[in-house]
């Protein structure tokens, strides 16, 4: 080792398969640790209740994300196209973009054209959902982070191949340097190794 | 932080990018060749509108780059003002001049929009006796004055030839005849009416006294003119009045279109046409012709028969009158024409003294002699023809004494003025132009065209335009018009008063040598003026210069009719004239009759190099940019043909080889070969277009030829058709019936197939449609607002293609070319659909519903078949697919019921076009307007193809004269855009602004009624349309819209197009065969 | 084996994040101004060929705008004088005043030749673009609204934007910009310069009932029978000063001026 | 152990056909698909790779012509101002529906055969929607005014009109597009993480690195990642119906004769689901046989395939049938004619007579079971449907205007040399875009695949040797929920 600062990062244990994995993720539950987690080449069925992991709450943002889209594609449609906004008295709105009066095909420009405009409507729902989902995911588990002290481990790596493994952070409070490593050895884990983290 | 951009002084070539416009604009060289009739200036600025809106897409084309840079340098323009103020001239504001096109023996009052001196529109005079519409080839002329490829020097043998050395041998060829008293000095002129002309031509006599005098038009005979002088006496002119005339036959006489006969305007004849309420009293028309002619398609009844059995046709009507001496002739005639002729004369007999007979001015002296015999068994002299008595005027030769006289030798010098091209279109013109060559005769030739008999003239002088020259005319009615001269000739030509004038000395011709006049008053030396000042000092009985003013200012001498002639016909002399007839052969599958007409473009050939008139299609087959030989349906299928194959026709020894077109309704074993086409060197619009059919007459006068073979080529020729749908497949789009339909039901139009059941409108809304009221809020507002609305009359509109031109003149409606044409771009806003309907499609024959049994009715039913035309533009719908379906609002709704089209927010998705039940938008395919589509490119010296598809790489188009002819009050428009008919809006826009001028700080803004017309409306000549305000109670449109006969096409889909349709009135006879299956056809369209 | 990106890079994403918000809300504001006619035409002053002061002329001496550009009321076109009109007081035999000066130079050239002066052309609308001076001349617009301030230009200067935008602001509310038709070429006219009684007089005499001008100014309860009861009304409701929109809401009342917002008024 | 006990009387269940044959390992696929990115390219790729770059060249030419000339260098006419570009676009659009379908859809309805195929799928998707926005793009007469379409606010005061079929298009295909491609992305991040970890360092590992985000594979990240993943299959299902469904208003909501039908939305995607399947298997057969991934693609998702494209393929068929219906029962003479003209009298019958065999016949030969598992047929099939689904477009689009409403403005449409080319160049622009997939990226969702191995149930053995099921699974979760620890 060299004489690098280096802090301490967690134990890193590997299991033969899902089902050792399964049944040490049960156990570590149970000994009451927060500040860990599995990590495996594909998700485990069921593994959710035996680590104890709460359930996502993305689907709440993007249902905000969903409906901030809607609303987006209705005032834009209707200040535009219609007098919607002058008849709730509310008229400042579409003077604030200049709207030019176009009538189409005879079409009213009052609030009763809106089926026209539900394509659009519904297309930027999706669109900010989706966007949504995919900045709101990466927010909830933080990534993109490219350096982590698990990628220093040697045989971390093996865990998008066909390597299970169990990974206690020492910033939990139940973390101490014998009684964890006891602990995964109890619950199975191989090759244990004490992950660190270079400053 | 704003910065102010000072304008440097430019260094010369710098910057050229940002210069380019203005130099653009400012084109001095060509100011120059202008002369002063275009001071620098003003009239920049509406050029430079025009040509900066061509540059459009270039500086559009590369803003999203460019903004950055304009927001520190831009463009500079300039304004160029005159420095002499120019009188009436108000920069801006077009200015209107009345004056006359002379054509063939009569006069067409004009009115021309000029701005800032170039005259742009032409319309028909409306103050002037005969004025109202005009036809195609006088809505056309403007385009003629701008030619780019104009005859513009002087020629010898071909050779460029200095004006000096022009004048120089002109004044030789008049001191030769000075010498000689005028012997061997021939003069060849076309027909006119111009009383300074002949005036003038009486002077050229007197002063050289053994001058020989000749007449002669590629087109005319003398045939009529010898039997009115035998008959009625010379210097007596028939004055038909078809205002009068209650039931007319026409024998092979296209008197609505392409064989006018002197006498009152085509309206006259078509107010007779269309009813509103019911009655018996309509005019009715029998036509016997070959062909369809548009007088055929008009007619009441119709039948087709060989043209070479028409003095037969003449002659059994002569004999129903009781006229023995036809017998013989009579006899000859086949059976069936018997049949039909027995109840039409009955008919006119019946209306004794309200009716005529018109024979077709190339047929026979004997037909004409016949039908003046019958006109006055039938009382029409004095009722129906009024006879005029003419100025006396000089003896002229026909093309045979000019043949005889120059084979005789007695010709030195031959002066040809005629519009005609002696070495195209003369009969056996090899011939003649080899005896002119053999016997050293001196040709003098004056045109417009570099034609064949231009480049091989001893000296050609170019012709000015009318709109060029003084000049004068009488019309038909004799009243005098005036000539006068828009613009100084853009090429120095000179007219043909002028020519003369130099002959007897008088004038020098080319380019004033002498300063420019005082912008305004008429140069003061000009004896072209003079000449013409003192032929109206003559007629109008004294030179009074306000009577003078006036003139000028009407184009016409007020009360200047000729007077009525003492003559009585002298039906004696018919006998000779028949006894000369040979009897009529009718043609068989053998010997087939070639007959040669005059064609709806190019007329006899004169106007081969106009494009306009190339590209609007032949109202019959519908035919652009050539002609074909029109094949009957029964011969047609008989040989096998299909459209454009090549067939060779021999008769006498001549033969052509042509592409073939059916042409339905055209009787059999008869072959109709259009005039004028296949000409050389004329220019990149004229040259080699379509054959020469002229390559077939051998002697002159003579029009019908018979026993001619045809033979079958494999070769096919790709022709420029625009329809390819001859039949409506009984969907309801024109609607007809006949008088006794309409005493029935008059409302019968609008019950017609779907009409009959639409369902109510159950949708939620109303939307903006209909007038405004407390159930219909979001209606269009009636009150404040104009209304603008179209009536097209199809009992009156005749189908000539007018309209189509007027449309192109005023709108700067570009040309496509044949190639485009071919697939199917024309870019004619108004289309002028043709179809042809048979009887036999009515109730209880074919199934409605099965459109296929339609589609391929029998050869025989379409040689009988029915031809409608229905002019079809934008129809201003005011519940618009159109406007729904732009996903840039390009196109929305004015509140006064246009459709706009804003073509500067038009990006092109074509969905419009698509969506447009009544197909009326056109698309820029390409940049019609930049670039030429006449001329082919070769890319990188790779390939050749048409210039267009050459793109950036292919030549600009850069005839600054053709720019001179926009319209600078509408957009040019660019390539990738939407354009279609827009109700002329720049019409009424100015007219309102006109009325807001006028008003100020008063209340009354709606427009006077029915003073702001359409190009279209202006133009027809049949008074078939009708537009205006709907919201003013007294206008035209509100009581065209009121006629029972009014249906909107596709009524059903429910865009409730503003235009609306009259349905057309047949007025049959039932005594006649097969009265019963006459608009049958419509009475069960869908 | 290490970690093969660095430790920083952890904080890249949080980084380019805030850049993007930034520079999108720069660009968006400097197209917003750099390329709108607000900055790409306002303020555009080339030299002219003719250092003609419009200052001089139109301010000081006081020429109406009509004397040189006679048509404008005309025709749609307001035209750039003739080099007659020029002469008539520089010209010689007229007036003939400052004839020697070496800044008519071009003048006099252009008067022996005929060649025109290539004036440069400071107000361009676009080429589809078809304005009408007449139609808003005659109806109470005054030149100044365009072109601002000329009588105080020594070199004539792009004033206002024209943009699409900024005529259909006027076409919405011509109220702001309405005048008496005889101070329309008038560029200092100010409201306030009116006088209340003449112009409530000149609508009284142009026939229109005193009731309708009192409810254009007090809404439609308000009533006035004559000129004075309208004065009191216009005085409580406007103040003593006559204001714009007092003269606007009039004029547009009653000349009937509803401004086309069709595209057919402009693009043809 | 308790776990006997409910294991004795759990129902045995018939085993299922295994989605990954010969029970490989974990690693075993791991290398089978980095392989194909990791060793050199078979000569084949090459043979392909090329005249596909070439294809795309003469696409960038046409539509350089095409724009620097003119529309009409195209064959369009009056009345047919739409012909081959809005054909192209409805047919590429409907190519990518099929992968939108099999990775969101099956997803939903827990098809787990779809793991094989999906990525390549939604691959195939994203570029041909790619393929399909260039022609809208590149259709109007001014393209450099087509930021007309984008709603920004301008010194004009002129928006645009919301109304349009064609604007919804905008919206439509842009967030199509969008949308497939997070998707995609967010499909790819574990994968990109295996093979970075595979590779030495270098561009390679940074490249991959990069764009895997540093995924750890920790489960606190799969528990987010699948609900996102889930999220974004429940958005893309309705999306892809609406997508279709939008494009078919161009022509639904028209007033045109046989544009105007109800039928439109569920034909149109109906038929898009058909066509696309049929591009997935043309495209997953060779693949499979060329990178020997038979184990994973096996016959089974072939014939599943099969079926689905005999389903669609008959309710298009049935589509086809209601139209003439409704024309003939509208009793509306000119929705009769359209028709009439379309299928006999029209100048351009030959198209439509190739539509209905090529999309109604040929798939019914996947009624007989050993036709679904003979590659040479499903390929012969698959190409017909590949075919027939453009001249579904083209009789649509171009027959229908050819004969419009009024008989004097009818023209018959030909297609020039440029709309060929154009159309031939996007299809070396699609295969060039695939082959570099292919070659870069894993062609297999690694996984998933993996997920869906036996080994990978963590009651593997709990139940008999025989795989468990899903819906067992869900009730055993339940079993484990953990008891309060006794203190």
């Amino acid at each position: 080792m060299s004489t690098t600062l280096k802090r301490v990062h967690g134990y890193l244990a590997e299991f033969d398969s899902v089902k050792d994995l399964y049944h040490a993720a049960e156990q570590v539950r149970d000994a009451g640790y927060q500040r860990w987690d599995v990590h495996s080449p594909f998700p485990i069925h069921g593994m959710d209740t035996a680590m104890g992991n709460p359930r996502s709450i993305l689907p709440k943002f993007v249902f905000c994300g969903g409906i901030t889209g809607t609303t987006i594609a209705f005032i834009l449609q209707t200040i535009t196209q219609t007098n919607f906004w002058s008849h709730i008295g509310l008229g400042f709105l579409q003077k604030i973009v200049e709207t030019y009066p176009t009538v189409v095909q005879g079409k009213p420009t009052d609030i009763w054209t809106l089926p026209a405009f539900f394509p659009v409507m519904f297309e930027l729902t999706i669109l900010f959902s989706a966007f949504t989902t995919l900045f709101g995911l990466l927010a909830l588990i933080g990534l993109p982070r490219w350096n982590h002290p698990l990628f220093a481990s040697k045989n971390f790596p093996k865990f998008s191949d066909d390597g299970f493994f169990v990974c206690i952070e020492a910033r939990d409070p139940k973390f101490s340097q014998e009684g964890t490593k006891t602990l995964l050895e109890k619950v199975g884990g191989k090759n244990i190794e004490l992950v660190e983290d270079e400053l | 932080m704003k910065r102010n951009w000072i304008h440097p002084e430019e260094p010369q070539n710098a910057k050229r990018y940002w210069r380019s416009v203005s130099e653009l604009e400012r084109r001095e060289s060509f100011l120059k060749d202008l002369g002063r009739e275009f001071p620098a200036g003003d009239t920049l600025t509406d050029e430079e509108r025009e040509n900066g809106r061509r540059d459009f897409l270039k500086i559009m084309g590369a803003s999203v780059g460019l903004m950055g840079l304009a927001s520190c340098r831009r463009p500079l323009t300039t304004i160029l003002p005159y420095t002499q103020h120019v009188e009436w001239m108000v920069p801006g504001k077009a200015l209107m001049y009345a004056t006359t096109m002379p054509c063939g023996g009569g006069a067409t009052p004009l009115v021309v929009t000029t701005h800032e001196g170039r005259p742009t529109h032409v319309t028909g005079n409306p103050l002037h006796p005969l004025g109202g519409g005009i036809d195609s080839f006088a809505q056309a002329s403007v385009l003629d004055l701008y030619d780019p490829e104009r005859s513009q020097k002087p020629l010898g043998m071909g050779k460029d030839l200095s004006w000096a050395k022009a004048n120089e041998l002109l004044a030789a060829v008049s001191a030769e005849a000075k010498k000689s008293a005028g012997a061997g000095l021939g003069i060849v002129i076309g027909a006119t009416s111009s009383p300074t002309y002949l005036r003038l031509l009486g002077e050229v006599k007197a002063a050289f006294p053994q001058a020989q005098l000749f007449k002669y038009e590629a087109a005319g005979a003398e045939g009529s003119a010898a039997a009115s002088k035998a008959v009625l006496g010379a210097g007596v002119k028939p004055f038909v009045k078809l205002g009068s005339a209650m039931r007319i036959l026409a024998l092979d006489c296209d008197f609505l279109s392409l064989d006018p006969v002197a006498g009152e305007p085509i309206s006259a004849f078509t107010k007779h046409r269309a009813k509103e309420a019911k009655t018996a009293d309509m005019n009715r028309l029998y036509v016997l012709e070959n062909r369809y002619t548009l007088t055929g398609g008009m007619a009441d009844h119709r039948k087709a028969i060989p043209a070479s059995l028409i003095p037969a046709a003449a002659a059994l009507i002569a004999l129903e009158l009781g006229d023995a001496s036809a017998k013989a002739l009579a006899d000859t005639a086949p059976a069936a024409l018997k049949e039909w002729i027995a109840p039409a004369v009955r008919d006119l007999v019946d209306n004794k003294g309200k009716s005529v007979v018109l024979a077709g001015s190339r047929l026979g002296a004997e037909v004409h002699a016949l039908v003046a015999s019958i006109n006055n068994a039938l009382g029409a002299y004095g009722s129906t023809i009024e006879l005029l008595q003419e100025a006396p005027a000089p003896e002229f030769g026909g093309f045979a004494e000019l043949q005889a006289a120059v084979s005789g030798g007695q010709i030195k010098t031959l002066v040809s003025l005629t519009p005609a091209s002696l070495y195209y279109d003369a009969p056996d013109a090899q011939g003649f132009a080899k005896l002119v060559s053999d016997k050293k005769v001196k040709l003098v030739h004056v045109g417009m065209l570099k034609n064949i008999t231009a480049v091989q003239s001893a000296l050609h002088i170019p012709a000015a335009h009318y709109l060029e020259s003084w000049g004068d005319a009488r019309a038909a009615d004799g009243t005098y018009s005036i000539v006068q001269p828009m613009i100084a000739p853009l090429y120095d030509g000179a007219s043909t008063i002028e020519v003369i004038l130099a002959l007897l000395g008088r004038k020098k011709l080319g380019p004033a040598e002498s300063a420019a006049p005082e912008a305004g008053a008429p140069p003061a030396e000009d004896a072209a003026y003079t000449a013409v000042r003192d032929t109206f000092a003559a007629t109008a009985g004294g030179l009074d210069e306000t009577k003078w003013n006036f003139t000028l200012r009407d184009g016409f001498l007020k009360g200047s009719t000729s007077a009525k002639a003492a003559a009585t016909p002298n039906v004696a002399v018919v006998a000779e004239f028949i006894a000369k007839a040979k009897p009529a052969a009718a043609p068989t599958d053998e010997a087939l009759e070639v007959v040669l007409a005059p064609d709806a473009s190019v007329f006899d050939g004169r106007y081969i190099n106009n494009a306009w008139l190339q590209e609007a299609p032949d109202p019959v087959t519908k035919l652009t940019w050539e002609n074909a030989a029109w094949i009957g349906s029964v011969t047609f299928r008989r040989l096998g043909l299909k459209d454009g194959q090549h067939v060779k026709i021999s008769v006498g020894g001549a033969e052509i080889e042509i592409p073939a077109i059916e042409a339905p309704g055209h009787v059999t074993n008869s072959i109709t070969l259009p005039l004028g086409y296949g000409q050389k060197g004329v220019g990149e619009v004229g040259s080699d277009r379509g054959v020469n059919a002229y390559a077939l007459r051998k002697q002159p006068g003579i029009f019908v030829l018979g026993g001619a073979k045809i033979e079958v080529l494999p070769a096919m020729a790709e022709l420029a058709i625009t329809q390819e749908q001859n039949t409506m497949v009984g969907r309801a789009v024109y609607r007809e019936g006949t008088l006794e339909t309409f005493n029935k039901d008059t409302h019968f139009a609008q019950k017609t197939g779907m009409d009959a059941h639409i369902p109510e409108n159950i949708s939620f809304y109303k939307g903006q449609v209909g007038v405004k009221s407390d159930e219909n809020p979001d209606g269009f507002d009636y009150e404040t607002k104009h209304q603008w609305g179209m009536v097209i009359d199809l009992s009156k509109c005749i189908g000539c293609t007018a309209c189509v031109i007027a449309c192109q003149s005023e709108n700067n409606i570009p040309v496509v070319g044949k190639d485009q044409v071919r697939k199917g771009r024309i870019m004619q806003w108004i289309r002028m659909d043709r179809y042809f309907a048979v009887a036999k499609w009515g109730k209880n024959e074919v199934a409605q519903q099965s459109t296929w049994a339609e589609d391929n009715p029998t050869p025989e039913q379409l040689e009988n078949a029915e031809m409608v035309t229905q002019p079809l533009a934008c129809q201003q719908c005011e519940a618009a697919p159109c406007e729904t379906v732009c996903p840039v609002n390009a196109t929305v709704h004015t509140d006064d019921g246009l459709n706009a089209m804003a073509y500067n927010r038009c990006i092109g998705t074509r969905y419009c076009a698509n969506n447009c039940p009544y197909t009326a938008r056109r698309f820029n395919w390409f940049d019609y307007n930049k670039r030429n589509p006449l001329i082919d490119t070769t890319v990188a010296g790779i390939v050749t193809v048409n210039n267009l598809y050459a793109g950036p790489l292919g030549a600009k188009k850069e005839d600054e004269s053709l720019r001179l002819q926009r319209n600078p009050n509408v957009t040019v428009r660019m390539r990738g855009v939407i354009e279609k008919c827009t109700y002329c809006v720049q019409r009424l826009e100015s007219a309102k602004i006109l009325q807001k001028q006028v008003q100020r700080d008063s209340k009354n803004f709606r427009v006077p009624t029915d003073t702001v017309k359409t190009a279209c409306q202006q133009s027809c000549s049949a008074d078939a349309i009708v537009f205006g305000d709907l919201a003013d109670n007294k206008s035209a449109v509100v009581k065209a819209k009121a006629s029972p006969r009014d249906y909107q096409v596709l009524k059903y889909i429910g865009t409730r197009p503003r235009t609306s349709y009259l349905a057309r009135l047949r007025n049959p006879n039932k005594e006649m065969p097969g009265a019963k299956d006459i608009a049958v056809w419509s009475n069960n369209q869908y | 084996m290490g970690n093969f990106f660095p430790r920083w890079t952890n904080w890249l994403p949080l980084k380019v994040a805030i850049a993007v918000v930034f520079i999108a809300l720069g660009v968006s504001v400097g197209v917003a101004y750099y390329f709108t006619p607000k900055y790409t035409r306002v303020g555009y002053e080339p030299t002219q060929p003719v250092p003609f002061s419009h200052k001089i002329h139109a301010g000081q001496l006081g020429l109406d705008c009509r004397y040189c550009h006679s048509f404008g009321e005309a025709s749609s076109h307001s035209n750039v004088p003739t080099n007659q009109t020029c002469f008539n007081c520089h010209g010689p035999g007229k007036g003939n005043i400052k004839s020697a000066s070496p800044k008519l130079e071009l003048v006099v050239k252009a008067h022996e030749t005929g060649e025109s002066i290539p004036w440069v052309k400071v107000h361009k609308a676009p080429d589809y673009v078809y304005f009408n001076h007449s139609a808003h001349l005659n109806r109470g617009i005054s030149c100044v609204s365009c072109h601002g301030k000329i009588n105080e230009m020594e070199v004539v200067r792009h004033d206002q934007p024209q943009s699409m935008g900024w005529c259909l602001d006027c076409h919405r509310n011509p109220e702001k910009n309405l005048r008496p038709l005889e101070h329309v070429t008038n560029l200092n006219f100010q409201p306030a310069d009116l006088k209340r009684a003449d112009f409530y007089k000149g609508l009284l005499d142009k026939k229109i009932p005193a009731g309708e001008i009192a409810t254009v100014i007090g809404g439609a309860s308000a009533k006035a029978d004559d000129l004075d009861q309208i004065l009191k009304l216009a005085e409580t409701t406007y103040g003593k000063e006559v204001t714009q929109a007092e003269v606007g809401t009039q004029l547009k009342k009653h000349w009937q001026i509803q401004p086309p917002e069709n595209c057919t008024a402009c693009h043809r | 152990m308790d776990a006997s006990a409910p294991a004795s009387n759990t129902p045995r269940i018939l085993d299922r056909e295994p989605l990954v044959l010969n029970n490989r390992s974990y690693s075993w696929i791991t290398n089978r698909i980095c392989g194909i990115v990791e060793n050199k390219q078979p000569a084949l790729w090459w043979i392909l790779f090329i005249p596909s770059v070439l294809l795309t060249g003469l696409m960038a030419f046409c539509f350089t012509y095409l724009i620097s000339t003119g529309v009409g260098v195209w064959g369009q006419k009056q009345p047919v101002a739409w012909a081959w570009d809005i054909t192209n676009f409805v047919f590429w659009i409907g190519i990518g529906h099929a992968g939108t379908l099999i990775s969101a859809i099956l997803f939903l309805t827990r098809q787990k055969w779809r793991t094989s195929v999906n990525r390549a799928a939604e691959a195939m998707t994203i570029f041909a929607v790619m393929c399909a926005g260039l022609f809208p793009a590149f259709h109007v007469g001014r393209v450099w005014m087509v930021w007309f379409l984008a709603p920004i606010p301008n010194a004009n005061a002129i928006w645009q009109n919301f109304k349009s079929p064609l604007l919804w298009d905008v919206f439509a295909v842009s967030t199509y597009f969008s949308v497939s491609a997070v998707f995609w992305f967010l499909g790819l991040v574990p994968d990109l993480a295996t093979l970075r970890d595979r590779c030495r360092p270098g561009l390679k590992k940074f490249l991959y690195g990069f764009f895997a985000l540093g995924w750890r594979g920790g489960n606190r990240h799969w528990s987010h990642y699948e609900t996102a993943y889930m999220l974004l299959a429940a958005l893309s299902t309705p999306l892809v119906l609406s997508v279709h469904s939008v494009v078919s208003f161009d022509f639904a909501t028209s007033v045109v004769p046989g544009w105007h039908t109800t039928i439109f939305p569920p034909y149109f995607v109906a038929g898009a689901i058909f066509g696309g399947f049929a591009m997935v298997l043309t495209l997953m057969i060779p693949v499979r046989r060329i990178y020997g991934l038979d184990d994973l693609i096996t016959p089974k998702h072939v014939d599943n395939m099969a079926k689905i494209i005999l389903l669609t393929g008959t309710i298009v068929g049935y589509a086809y049938c209601m139209e003439l219906f409704v024309a003939y029962y509208s009793a509306n003479p000119y929705e009769a004619d359209a028709f009439t003209l379309r299928g006999l009298t029209g100048p351009s019958t030959w198209a439509y007579y190739f539509m209905f065999s090529f999309n109604v016949f040929a798939p019914q030969l996947f009624w007989y079971r050993p036709f679904r598992h003979n590659m040479w047929v499903v390929m012969f099939v698959c190409m017909c449907v590949n075919a027939g689904m453009w001249f579904e477009r083209y009789v649509i689009i171009a027959t229908t205007l050819e004969r419009h409403m009024i008989p004097g403005s009818w023209g018959v449409y030909q297609a020039t040399w440029v709309d060929k080319y154009t159309f031939l160049g996007t299809f070396g622009f699609f295969m060039m875009l695939f082959l570099l997939f292919l070659r870069f990226l894993p062609v297999i969702a690694i996984g998933e695949v993996k997920g869906v191995l036996p080994q990978s149930n963590p009651h593997q053995d709990d139940h008999a040797e025989h795989g468990i099921q899903e819906e067992d699974l869900m009730a055993y979760a339940d079993r484990h929920v953990p008891k309060p620890a006794a203190a």
